[in-house]
């Protein structure tokens, strides 16, 4: 790409001076465009029956992606490379991020290559997309500015948009992929608008420059107003990404419709996003407002928790009831926001929190989705009683959708217990009477939440077979794959949750 | 100053009102008209601020392109050109409520902050410098941008096409 | 011997463990480890008599005892103490022990659990010794609990019948009622002696001031409701005649001659307390001598209307009980512990007598036995000595522990000395009753009675003998050395002199003789009326104003009937029966099935209902709140659109206007 | 010229397509709403632009250009699928997942 | 990690103790389910192993010190919030820690050949070894974290255990307990994290026992209350206890009995190793309160007992009562009270483990634990029913066997309860307590006449009832000798644990000595 920009700056008047670019830095972008283009290419030039290769390069070009940000990650120093006027920064948080971003999309290609195989779906273009989507992401993790995290958030969302509804002729597929469509557009046009009152008010688009205008003492009143309406509405746009109450309803029918890798890759990779592009916004550029997004992310946090929870109590179909599950998940993860603003301490452990949270929620519910992936296969049936007996069965699968499940719940000693206890931490180390209050609301959810994590548990062990069929799941070697992985990550960090918590620790935000 | 006024409220009045109709309208092809109207204005009304390549692109992308695509649509999915019996759903009524609450804490908020605070006209906006900007600060969303158009293209085709 | 004294219940203890484990393939199922051990058991016993009467006076009681357990610095030790007390305790409960063992060996015979039989035996010896040598208060308890288990195990024997398991249970349950105040009273006594259970040093604080009044006291009052509930005191006393269920045998070594004593016991071996506590010294009305009193009378008046022979016995017991510790309310120590003494002779001889009876007849009712004089003859003259034993007739055993009770009584306690003449009167009355509708008369059953076994006979026999010279011992005829008020006394080092003997005192020993002959001949002349020889009229003035006595028999009669037979019997009597099974037995059964009752209410309405339906309750209502918000999600798109524009103006109102 | 004359006519515009967008049923005329809130922002970053004299308003409104064309062509296209598997694009009809 | 190696390798023993049985689980899943046989002398083989190790330790044990930490490991493991992974044991846990390595072998070799349904003996025992490693570390850690995570470790075998193997109605049996324990660990981490902040920064017990009574009077009081909530429902306290009876019920037998002998020690446990050295201030405000509860439960469950018709449900209700002593003496706050109360779970274990085992013996052999049902059972299986005597005396606290000295010296205590507490309040609490030693003896008795004596109902009259097999006898000797054992030499626990009991203690004592 930076042909390009070369070629411009040549036809561009002398005035213009092409912008320093630190081609380490961005590395991982370009290894992962080039790897888009391949795909595309690949998709031309093979021959339909052939569509596995595509898989293939795509599933190679994310392993290769994570070269670059190793080395990043290991060229010594505290690796922060800022570019264009501290637009594009490169820095630990940045460098965590993609890595899990490149990980969940190489699980999920994972989790999809028999799927979208066996599913006759066009397979080049699923995995294009798929890699787009991702290339957002990764953008995003190192954006400063609005612009660029507005594109960012657009690449990974439509790609979205169009995967949902893969499936093109199941109605539930396309009705995910309208729904999902039209809410996200709705999100991004107010966001936009929140943008664009921020910027008239800040006069830039530089997240930086945004923060020191917020704080400055500028004229009281009226503009703090605009801000805290242009705050809003940003925080909406994303708020509805990460499917937060009540900006969540699109969730449960994208989930339900859509193809159940996408279902995974939303759930995880594309919130992940939003939270990402929240980060970046809370932390960098509206810091100083906590009076403002403090009290809104504590509101969001607590309906997000309790309703996700509740609704979730009465689902019979396994994905709609992950769907609301990860509602409530969200809603754990937003609850270290809502104190982020108490002192910069609780800032750092309530983005630590996040973090840490953000990347045991990846591995534990990329798992939930792959047993899905592997017991729809025998059962052709997304109904949790269909999951009767499977203990008989399928003992291996079903003990790791045990482990899976009270992950999610929390229960030690796996990885799930650390994300909640972090996010306890960060709630208690700000120690205000309304801090802990939120810590309480949210230890009950935890209880509740126990309540249909582990119907699916007793439904496994303790229910009989539904007609008593135990033809044994044939599990393709890709989906064991992807399970060895999660659910290695789910059980090693929940013994040695160090290794997690020092990510979250490295990945500040500056 | 006055001959920009005038040409502001003009324009105004004129989007507002193919707005207005664009959203009431009962035939779908007129409603893509009105559409064409208020994105012209919106042209108008960068030239009024001295954004003539915006006002260009807007001309283009928009009303070249965007509106044609969109009566495709309407072609497409067969709708009749004619009046047609009810476009509006059950709740129209509360789309009106919360249309105008918006509208109104917009409004209440705006007034609030800029009150009567003038632009201070600077002249046209050389489009270098817009260009500057886009490949310089802007580089990296750019870029992305192009792999974005590219992916939507493809996915588009990949769901429009009949197979 | 004294040093070691932990032998004796050592070696029972022992011989229950080996019983339980060879006792089956023993060619006597065991028995010969029982009593064999027993039997060494009861000779060491002796030696150590003999030993303590030997020391030279005044005589130090042995104390000897290793650390136990500790705690926080406090040490609690096990040992013994070994005095007159203990020495007297221990013989009698070891040769009354092997009586009775050698007379089950006959019993018992063809038992299904003749060995397990044994094995209680002897572990309930073991434990009843072991409470007599304690010598702290903690250890003492211990043994206690055991006997009371050994007489659940013992009195439940034949638990093949719902009855007996339940007589056991409720004396069981009934003793441990009491039993919660001794357990206070061993800990308020343990704080009030500065964290230690050691007795001897109890009693001298007791005696020496070291401890207030009021926790005394307390300490007393809490420690006497035990006794209460072990020596069948008044009103906790109806489960003894209950506990008549187990086997005879076991009824007259735990329910006549030991177990229920260990109340007396207690009281006996910190004595201390009592006398400081309840101001003993100051003559007047106490609690102890009140219960006591009141049980003799109650107890003795219950006698009359029984008509299964054990349970006369036991109630005979309970009044007899009521003896002991009355005499020591009133400060008659020595009068207590004697009669504790004799008792035990001429009362295991009494039950194990019944037993033989029983064994012969094949029940327990007077109804059906009768004219067994001519039958069983050995059975008879034992009997008769035993009975008048407990009438109190001199030179029998009986005469002299009572006589000294009630002379203990007339120092300063009067009402006492009268409930005591009158128990005695009582007493007489209704042995004699006993003993005629027993071996008098004619033959009313349908068994073919006959001479028991010489297993059985023996011990009779030789209980025979020592209710007959048994008493001798606390008479100057033993000499002063072995005289019992002089090897048997309570006196504490460094504490003062509590406990006064007082004289013989030759017209209380008349009243009391008159009265007890006056209460056989009043029963006697009712019963046996048709005995009275004939023809004697003319012999001499005397015998013929008796004869015209005797041939106004009818008016007689109705004199005895009218004015004192039936007035006791029948009023009074019944009335008291009345009150004791519906009222206090009422009382004890009605707290049980209360129990049950308020048990099960709690259960269904508090647990199940309300604690159990909160916690239900709020998984529902999180139910019903899902339900409720599912509605929210329509599933139309522009309804999910109308709140993402609703939401965001309402909270962008909130947060600018409102913040 | 006022800043909020702008301003306003933009929170109109965008009044305007909120309530298209909520009470239109027609998918195509639920997009072309859509395109109306974005026009409104982009009428303001560029008014923004001006006041405070940056390019950056107009730049950002070229992207929002850009990127909104991605997003109707995905939307018709997504639109036309919807169409051809049930005949209709009454998008109030598609309410099969709910709960 | 890496680093804590060499640490590890220095002392390693309480780490074996804990980790053996986990890796013996891991190793269980490898066999293939068929060969039984293999599976169950594996299971037993490690079992047994980690009771060696229990064996050395009770060898190495330096009892002169009993109060020290020993065996110690700490090393880092979560460097971030700074939770070490800190094990060591001292007087009050060895016990507790042998306890339970034993009662799990004993439960390995009594289900040898009866597994419950639906058999799978497989997950069974990998459960059990689980549980075992849950157990071992939730009485080693010395960090509340991993103490955290060891406790809430047993949740999930146990969840399993009762909802797969329990009975007709296992599955809300399992949920109810699952969810019980789970609310009161969830308010338990946020006391946990509180003390973190409050407590100078670190979770390790020793330190903040060292700190924790710097921390304001309200604050403690707070933090209190949550572990109170963690605690009190684990024990379980009246009015936490409604889990229990059915848990106990449904539960397979092997499950009661693991349940009733080392799971509700956890929670007692808790308060004598976190709650009340770190909080002395707190646990002085608390202990009335405590004391009430618990005497509540002393009475309240006794009740409970007596309306039972399931022999097993009465003996679960019995746990509640005598957890009450157990309680009541540890809000004594006393050594006495406290040494009573490590005693009392000791006992209680050892006599109500046994009391759950013939339950289930009684039920395997008369398919049904209906009171009204049952009797007769000395004359069917005599063995089986003078043992079931033996345990309900040893439970009604006879004096003699253990039970009796897990009772008298926490009612003892409760005479004279710490310095600053109410007097009389406490001795109307032993007065109350005493009357339920007699209820004690009321429920249990009847029991023992309905079950034992009499005659077996017409049902039963002809049916074969088999005496106790030879696994019955493996797994119920020990315990029988423990009951007597310690019945007969209270010493032989109270001097491993008074030294360290006092340790608890000083907290309070110097309250005390400082008002």
């Amino acid at each position: 790409m930076s042909i390009l920009a070369a070629a411009a700056a040549a036809t561009k008047a002398v005035a213009f001076k092409g912008p320093h670019l630190d081609y380490h830095a961005l590395a991982p972008e370009i290894v992962l465009t080039t790897t888009i283009l391949l795909v595309l290419m690949a998709d031309l030039v093979v021959p339909e029956d052939k569509k596995w290769v595509v898989a293939n390069v795509a599933s190679f070009g994310l392993l290769a992606t994570i070269v670059p940000i190793v080395t990043l990650a290991l060229s010594g120093g505290s690796h922060v490379r800022s570019m264009v006027g501290g637009s594009y920064v490169v820095d630990d948080f940045a460098l965590v991020l993609k890595g899990l971003f490149i990980v969940v999309g190489y699980v999920v290609a994972l989790m999809a290559s028999r799927y979208v195989e066996e599913g006759d779906y066009y397979e080049g273009e699923f995995y294009f997309l798929l890699l787009c989507s991702i290339l957002g992401m990764v953008v995003m993790a190192s954006s400063r500015d609005l612009i660029s995290i507005f594109v960012a958030l657009e690449t990974l969302s439509i790609p979205g948009y169009i995967l949902a509804g893969w499936r093109k002729r199941d109605l539930k597929s396309n009705e995910a992929s309208l729904k999902y469509y039209l809410l996200g557009v709705m999100a991004s046009a107010v966001m936009l608008y929140g943008m664009s009152l921020i910027f008239g008010f800040t006069g830039s688009t530089l997240l930086t420059d945004i923060g020191a205008a917020i704080n400055a003492p500028g004229p009281a009143g009226g503009h703090q107003a605009v801000v805290t309406m242009g705050i809003l509405f940003i925080i909406v746009g994303f708020a509805f990404k990460v499917s937060a109450v009540p900006f969540h309803s699109w969730a449960p029918d994208t989930y339900e419709g859509a193809p159940t890798p996408v279902t995974a890759f939303l759930s995880v990779a594309s919130k992940t996003g939003g939270f990402v592009a929240l980060f970046e916004l809370v932390y960098v550029g509206f810091f100083g407002r906590s009076d403002v997004w403090g009290p809104l992310f504590g509101i969001l946090a607590v309906l997000t928790m309790t309703v996700g929870n509740l609704i979730a109590l009465r689902q019979t179909n396994i994905v709609r009831m992950l769907a609301y599950s990860s509602i409530a998940q969200a809603g754990y993860i937003l609850v270290p926001f809502a104190v982020a603003g108490t002192s910069p301490r609780a800032a750092q452990s309530a983005l630590t929190a996040s973090i840490v949270y953000l990347l045991v929620y990846a591995a534990m519910n990329l798992g939930a989705f792959s047993i899905v992936i592997a017991v729809a296969r025998k059962t052709r049936s997304g109904e949790i009683a269909s999951y009767g007996g499977l203990f008989e069965y399928a003992p291996g699968l079903a003990v790791l959708m045990t482990i899976f499940m009270f992950s999610l719940a929390g229960i030690p000693p796996l990885a799930g217990t650390w994300a909640k206890i972090f996010v306890f931490r960060a709630v208690l180390d700000a120690g205000t009477g309304w801090a802990v209050a939120l810590g309480v609301v949210a230890a009950v959810n935890s209880v509740i939440a126990l309540f249909y994590y582990s119907s699916v548990a007793r439904q496994m062990w303790m229910t009989p077979v539904p007609d008593d069929d135990r033809t044994p799941v044939a599990v393709p070697a890709p989906l064991i794959a992807a399970l060895g992985i999660t659910v290695s990550v789910v059980v090693a960090i929940g013994i040695y949750p160090q290794a997690f918590a020092r990510l979250g620790e490295l990945a500040r935000l500056t | 100053m006055v001959a920009q006024n005038i040409a502001f409220g003009l324009l105004a009045a004129a989007m507002v009102a193919a707005g207005f109709r664009l959203v009431t309208t009962k035939n779908v092809v007129r409603a893509a008209l009105f559409l064409a109207i208020v994105l012209g204005g919106v042209a108008g009304i960068f030239t009024l601020l001295g954004a003539e390549f915006v006002a260009w692109v807007q001309v283009l992308v928009y009303i070249g392109a965007i509106v044609v695509l969109l009566l495709f649509g309407v072609m497409l999915t067969r709708a009749p050109i004619g009046k047609e019996g009810d476009l509006d759903n059950d709740q129209r009524w509360t789309a009106a409520l919360v249309a105008l609450f918006v509208l109104g804490a917009l409004a209440a908020v705006l007034a609030d902050a800029w009150g009567t605070q003038e632009i201070k006209f600077q002249g046209v906006q050389r489009t270098a410098a817009v260009s500057d900007s886009i490949f310089g600060t802007y580089v990296v969303p750019f870029e992305v941008a192009s792999v974005l158009l590219l992916a939507a293209l493809v996915g588009a085709v990949a769901l429009a096409r009949r197979d | 011997m004294l040093r070691n004294a932990w032998l004796i219940p050592l070696i029972p203890a022992v011989s229950f463990v080996l019983i339980l484990a060879f006792g089956r393939r023993l060619p006597a199922k065991g028995a010969e480890i029982g009593i064999g051990a027993i039997g060494i058991s009861f000779l060491l016993s002796l030696v150590a008599v003999v030993q303590w009467v030997g020391r030279s006076e005044p005589r130090e009681a042995v104390e000897r005892h290793l650390s136990w357990w500790k705690l926080g610095g406090v040490d609690i030790g096990a040992g013994i103490h070994v005095d007159g007390l203990t020495v007297m305790m221990l013989a009698v409960v070891t040769f009354i022990s092997l009586l009775v063992q050698v007379y089950s060996t006959g019993y018992m015979e063809g038992d299904r659990r003749y060995t397990y039989f044994f094995a209680a035996l002897s572990l309930f010896t073991a434990s009843m010794l072991m409470l007599v040598v304690a010598d702290n208060t903690l250890q003492l308890m211990v043994g206690w609990e055991l006997v009371g288990m050994c007489s659940f195990m013992l009195i439940g024997h034949w638990w093949e019948e719902e009855a007996n398991s339940s007589a056991a249970i409720k004396a069981f349950l009934t003793t441990r009622t009491g039993d919660v105040g001794l357990m206070l009273g061993v800990i308020t006594l343990f704080f009030a002696a500065g964290q230690n259970f050691n007795i001897a040093n109890l009693n001298r604080l007791a005696l020496t001031g070291g401890i207030s009044h009021g926790l005394l006291l307390t300490g007393g009052a809490l420690l006497f409701l035990g006794v209460m509930g072990k020596s069948a005191q008044f009103p906790l006393h109806v489960w003894l005649p209950d506990a008549m269920a187990g086997p005879t045998p076991v009824s007259a070594l735990i329910h006549a001659a030991t177990m229920v004593v260990a109340g007396v016991y207690l009281v006996a071996r910190v004595y201390g307390v009592f006398w400081a506590g309840f101001s003993i010294g100051d003559g007047g009305i106490n609690l102890i001598a009140l219960i006591g009193g009141i049980t003799v009378i109650i107890a003795a008046a219950l006698a009359f209307v029984q008509d299964d022979i054990k349970k006369v016995l036991a109630y005979s017991t309970i009044s007899q009980l009521g003896y002991m510790v009355m005499a020591l309310g009133v400060g008659a120590w020595t009068a207590g512990v004697f009669h504790l003494f004799t008792h035990a002779f001429f009362k295991a001889l009494l039950f194990l007598g019944s037993g033989s009876l029983i064994h012969a007849v094949h029940s327990n009712n007077m109804s059906e036995m009768g004219g067994m004089r001519k039958r069983m003859p050995t059975t008879f003259w034992t009997f008769m000595v035993g009975s008048l034993a407990l009438a109190g007739i001199p030179p029998l055993a009986g005469f002299w522990s009572k006589d000294e009770i009630i002379n203990g009584a007339s120092h300063g306690f009067t009402l006492f000395m009268v409930v005591g003449l009158l128990g005695a009167f009582m007493t007489a009355a209704y042995m004699t009753r006993a003993v005629y509708l027993v071996f008098f008369g004619e033959y009313r059953g349908h068994a073919h009675p006959h001479e028991s076994p010489k297993s059985m006979a023996v011990p009779l026999q030789v209980l025979g003998v020592l209710s007959v010279l048994g008493g001798l011992v606390g008479t100057g005829l033993a000499g002063s050395k072995w005289r019992f008020s002089n090897w048997v006394r309570f006196d504490i080092p460094g504490a003062p002199e509590i406990v006064k003997e007082h004289a013989f005192n030759f017209p209380v020993a008349t009243l009391s003789v008159a009265v007890g002959l006056i209460g056989i001949g009043i029963a006697a002349g009712y019963y046996l009326r048709n005995m009275f020889p004939r023809g004697a009229a003319e012999k001499s003035g005397l015998v013929r104003t008796g004869y015209k006595v005797l041939v106004n028999k009818y008016y007689l009669d109705n004199l005895y009937i009218d004015g004192v037979v039936r007035s006791i019997q029948y009023p009074i009597a019944r009335a008291a029966y009345w009150v004791n099974q519906h009222v206090l037995d009422g009382a004890v059964n009605g707290v049980g099935i209360g129990a049950r009752k308020t048990a099960q209410v709690v259960y269904d309405v508090v647990d199940q209902k309300v604690i159990d339906g909160a916690v239900n309750g709020a998984g529902f209502t999180a139910e019903e709140g899902g339900i409720v918000l599912r509605q929210t999600q329509t599933g139309r798109v522009q309804t999910y659109a109308a709140f993402l524009f609703g939401a965001s103006a309402l909270i962008a109102v909130g947060l600018v206007f409102f913040t | 010229m006022y800043l909020n004359q702008f301003l306003m006519l933009a929170a109109v515009l965008f009044a305007m397509g909120v309530y298209g967008v909520l009470a239109r049923k027609n998918g195509v005329l639920v997009l072309m709403s859509i395109e109306l809130m974005l026009n409104a922002v982009n009428i303001n970053l560029v008014a923004f632009g001006a006041f405070n004299n940056t390019v950056a308003g107009q730049t950002f409104a070229l992207f929002v250009i850009a990127i909104a064309a991605a997003e109707v062509g995905v939307g018709l296209a997504i639109i036309l699928l919807i169409f051809r598997n049930r005949a209709s694009v009454d998008i109030d009809e598609i309410d099969a997942m709910r709960g | 990690m890496l680093a804590a190696w060499p640490v590890l390798l220095e002392q390693p023993v309480l780490s074996v103790a804990v980790f053996l049985p986990i890796v013996g689980a891991v190793v269980l899943a490898a066999i293939p389910k068929g060969r039984e046989d293999v599976l169950k002398a594996w299971a037993l083989l490690v079992s047994l192993a980690t009771a060696a190790v229990g064996v050395y330790l009770l060898g190495a044990f330096d009892y002169g010190d009993a109060g020290r930490l020993q065996f110690v490991v700490d090393t880092k493991w979560i460097p971030v919030i700074n939770s070490r992974y800190h094990v060591g044991i001292d007087g009050i846990s060895l016990p507790l820690l042998v306890l339970s390595m034993v009662i799990t072998v004993l439960c390995v070799v009594y289900s040898w050949d009866h597994f419950p349904e639906p058999h799978n003996p497989k997950a069974f025992l990998i459960l059990m070894l689980l549980l075992e490693t849950g157990m071992n570390g939730t009485f080693a850690a010395e960090d509340l974290i991993l103490f955290f995570v060891f406790f809430e470790l047993v949740l999930l075998p146990m969840y399993f255990m009762i909802g797969v193997w329990g009975g007709p109605n296992r599955q809300y049996a399992a949920i109810k307990f699952f969810l019980y324990t789970l609310f009161g660990s969830a308010l338990m981490i946020l006391s946990f994290l509180a003390l973190y902040f409050k407590g100078g920064q670190t979770f390790d017990i020793p330190l903040l026992i060292a700190q924790g009574g710097t921390i304001g009077h309200s604050t403690q009081v707070l933090i209190f209350a949550g572990l109170f909530m963690g605690f009190a429902i684990k024990v379980p306290m009246f009015p936490f206890h409604t889990w229990l009876p059915d848990a106990h019920t449904e539960a397979p037998t092997v499950g009661s009995v693991i349940l009733a002998a080392v799971l509700l020690k956890l929670g007692a446990y808790g308060f004598i190793r976190i709650a009340i050295p770190i909080l002395p201030d707190a646990a002085m405000t608390w202990a009335p309160w405590i004391g009430l509860l618990a005497v509540i439960g002393i009475i309240y469950g006794a009740l409970g007992c007596l309306a039972q018709k399931d022999m097993k449900r009465l003996i679960a209700f019995s746990s509640v009562s005598h957890m009450g002593f157990v309680m009541l003496g540890i809000a004594t706050l006393t050594t006495f009270g406290i040494n009573a109360a490590v005693f009392g779970m000791v006992a209680h274990g050892l006599i109500t483990g046994m009391l759950f085992f013939i339950a289930g013996s009684v039920q395997e052999r008369f398919k049904t634990r209906e009171l009204s049902r049952l009797g007769g059972l000395l004359l069917q299986a005599p063995r089986l029913g003078w043992v079931l005597g033996f345990c309900v005396f040893a439970s009604l606290g006879l004096p003699g066997l253990a039970g009796f000295w897990g009772e008298f010296p926490a009612i003892l205590a409760s005479y004279q309860p710490a310095q600053g507490l109410q007097l009389w309040v406490f001795r109307t609490y032993m007065a109350v307590a005493s009357v339920g030693t007699v209820f004690a003896a009321g429920y249990l008795l009847w029991m023992l006449q309905r079950v034992a004596f009499g005659t077996a109902k017409s049902e039963f009259e002809q049916s074969h009832i088999h005496d106790i097999h030879i696994p019955e006898y493996l797994a119920w000797t020990p315990l029988l000798l423990g009951i007597v054992a310690l019945g007969v030499f209270p010493n032989l626990l109270f001097h491993v644990t008074d030294k360290a009991v006092t340790v608890v203690t000083s907290g309070v004592t110097q309250l005390a000595s400082a008002r």
